[in-house]
């Protein structure tokens, strides 16, 4: 069963792997950003399918706080719009 | 019955796979940001969902268990908050039809 | 088979820095700098640190593109990318760095024979100090007193950043995180996400004794759930003038030295812990800190004062 | 190839591509990621370090992997005032790197 586990986990790398394709071409940073957020959720994949897989269940905890940040991007990204301006809007005229 | 629930965490994580697979193709062949978006929510709700499933028979205690569902859950909800905020940039910046 | 995720690995991450140095924009370096730190996170899980994978997913993946996504927001308006220096200075440039990285590539080549390991020194003293997970032991016990002045850099970089606010805005608040377009997935995901956040960084810290996780990591996870709130304008960034504000800047390694001092009395050095109480003490200064991490990395994010304070 | 020995030679190649950055880029933000690249490579090797160490029951040395931890915070703690200091620099008029200095703004009274 372990064997099956870690070739998948590699699968899975892999896939998300080929999906960063997406943040070189873009073209919006929505779309680069889009890669980010499958390589999260796949990088929870494969830390799961390792902890069981090598039996460490101490790395199902990294899967969980992968999993608690993973909008925290998409989040900030929104921060990032041209013509977005902060509150106090000091030195932007 | 270990043989059937090992049967069964390969069925379903090789079903993950397939969903890991398709929301590759998507986000790399469909044409504007909309329906790649729609593409990675498969990804993140039924791959993870389904790779969670098939690991469960495999933990070792219910701790761990409970974990991977509590994992599956966060996903689905942040995944979901995350693509509508997407989504909404997506909107705002390239007004569509 | 194990070699080939560790290539395929290892092939993201050099795609991902080369697209992080040469992509134009200056927000899409930022997002494939975060890219770099999930890999990175990955790469620490395939060489057995669970500790530090969990560090750089909370700060590759959380903090630092904030602070960076954060700044490339403030500077759109006002800053235009540069101009790339001429191909003279390119290849030059190229050349020196390629001879630095062979070199380090040479020290990672040759390395000596036995490797060096205080491994063997730190499993033997660890039923001194009551825990089970020796990274913790090291950094709150054997090295205690670097994690301390780790503390207080921490400290120093609030007041750094406080001090670079303009005369008239001192004692006042941050500028807003809040987002210019109101969201109501933004707000859902603020209500409904902290309170699972937070469990997960108590549960890190307190795990941290004996499995991955502790202080810096439950601390950083608290910090994100803090400033999620404070982008869906459920919370405002404190003004920099509170009193309570700035005694839990300074709890965490106040505590720290406290029982730094307790342990001259009880076991006659600086920071030393007698055996007995030893995981009690580590268990209340990881908590302390942990607290005092929060707060300061949700203010270090916030930035310096940009609005006069309130009467 | 053992797998510290490709990691160790991907942090060489990152501190190289890092460095390449920090002196291509003009702009001072650009220079911050590209130095925390640099950095990134810096604690791979305290990652390599920590596993060619592993002995004593131990899947790797918790010593480097420790200071690599410690490292991490203060490298964050570093970019947060690096950040601060690129933005107060242009709100208080600094010129940008390859234009005219922008008009000094009326913050200070």
């Amino acid at each position: 069963m372990p064997e099956f586990l870690y070739a998948a986990a590699a699968l899975v790398l892999l896939l998300t792997g080929l999906g960063l394709m997406r943040m070189l071409w873009g073209p919006s940073p929505a779309d680069r950003l889009m890669a980010a957020q499958l390589l999260g959720t796949g990088g929870g994949a494969i830390a799961l399918l390792i902890a069981i897989a090598s039996g460490t269940m101490a790395i199902i905890d990294i899967a969980l706080t992968l999993a608690l940040l993973a909008a925290f991007a998409a989040v900030a990204l929104t921060l990032g719009e041209p013509g977005t301006k902060t509150r106090a809007g000091e030195g932007e005229q | 019955m270990s043989v059937v629930l090992d049967a069964f965490t390969v069925i379903t994580v090789t079903a993950g796979l397939v969903f890991f697979l398709a929301g590759t193709v998507g986000l790399l062949r469909f044409p504007d940001a909309l329906t790649r978006l729609h593409a990675l929510t498969k990804a993140d709700n039924l791959g993870l969902g389904l790779i969670v499933l098939g690991l469960l028979p495999q933990c070792p205690d219910i701790t761990s268990a409970l974990k991977l569902i509590a994992i599956w859950v966060l996903v689905q909800f942040a995944g979901a908050s995350a693509s509508q905020l997407i989504a909404q940039f997506v909107r705002r910046n390239e007004p569509g039809p | 088979m194990s070699l080939l995720v560790d290539l395929v690995l290892v092939a993201l991450i050099l795609m991902a820095a080369v697209w992080t140095v040469l992509v134009r924009d200056r927000r899409d370096a930022v997002i494939a700098f975060i890219v770099l730190g999930l890999l990175l996170s990955l790469v620490w899980m395939r060489l057995y640190a669970v500790d530090v994978a969990l560090t750089e997913a909370a700060v590759g993946g959380g903090a630092t593109g904030l602070v960076l996504l954060r700044a490339c927001a403030r500077l759109l308006p006002v800053e235009a990318e540069g101009r790339l220096p001429g191909p003279g200075t390119q290849i030059a440039a190229g050349l020196l760095s390629a001879i630095a990285a062979a070199g380090l590539a040479a020290v990672v080549l040759s390395p000596p024979v036995p490797y060096p390991s205080l491994a063997a020194l730190a499993a033997e003293n660890i039923h001194q100090v009551g825990l089970g997970n020796p990274v913790t032991a090291v950094l709150l016990a054997y090295r205690s007193l670097d994690t301390l002045l780790e503390k207080v850099v921490l400290v120093l970089a609030v007041i750094g950043v406080w001090a670079l606010t303009p005369d008239a805005f001192w004692g006042g608040a941050p500028g807003s995180l809040k987002s210019k377009h109101a969201s109501g997935a933004l707000d859902l995901l603020a209500r409904v996400l902290p309170p699972f956040g937070i469990v997960v960084g108590i549960y890190l810290v307190w795990n941290g004794a004996d499995h991955p996780g502790g202080t810096f990591q439950g601390g950083t996870v608290l910090a994100a759930m803090w400033l999620l709130m404070m982008m869906a304008d459920l919370a405002d960034p404190p003004e920099i003038r509170l009193k309570r504000l700035r005694r839990l800047v300074v709890f965490g390694p106040a505590v720290f030295i406290a029982a730094g001092f307790a342990g001259i009395f009880m076991s006659g050095w600086f920071l030393s812990y007698p055996p007995d109480y030893a995981k009690p003490i580590i268990v209340a200064v990881e908590a302390a800190l942990a607290l005092s991490i929060a707060v300061i990395l949700g203010l270090l994010v916030a930035g310096p004062a940009a609005e006069p304070p309130k009467r | 190839m053992s797998a510290p020995t490709l990691y160790g030679l991907c942090a060489a190649a990152l501190v190289g591509i890092g460095l390449f950055g920090l002196i291509l880029h003009p702009t001072p933000l650009r220079k911050v990621i590209s130095f925390n690249l640099v950095g990134c490579g810096a604690f791979l090797f305290f990652g390599i370090a920590a596993r060619r160490g592993a002995g004593a029951g131990f899947a790797g040395d918790p010593i480097p992997q420790a200071l690599v931890i410690t490292g991490i915070v203060v490298a964050f703690a570093a970019t947060a005032l690096a950040v601060a200091l690129i933005l107060r620099m242009l709100e208080a008029g600094a010129s940008t790197v390859d234009a005219k200095p922008l008009p000094p703004d009326d913050l200070s009274p």
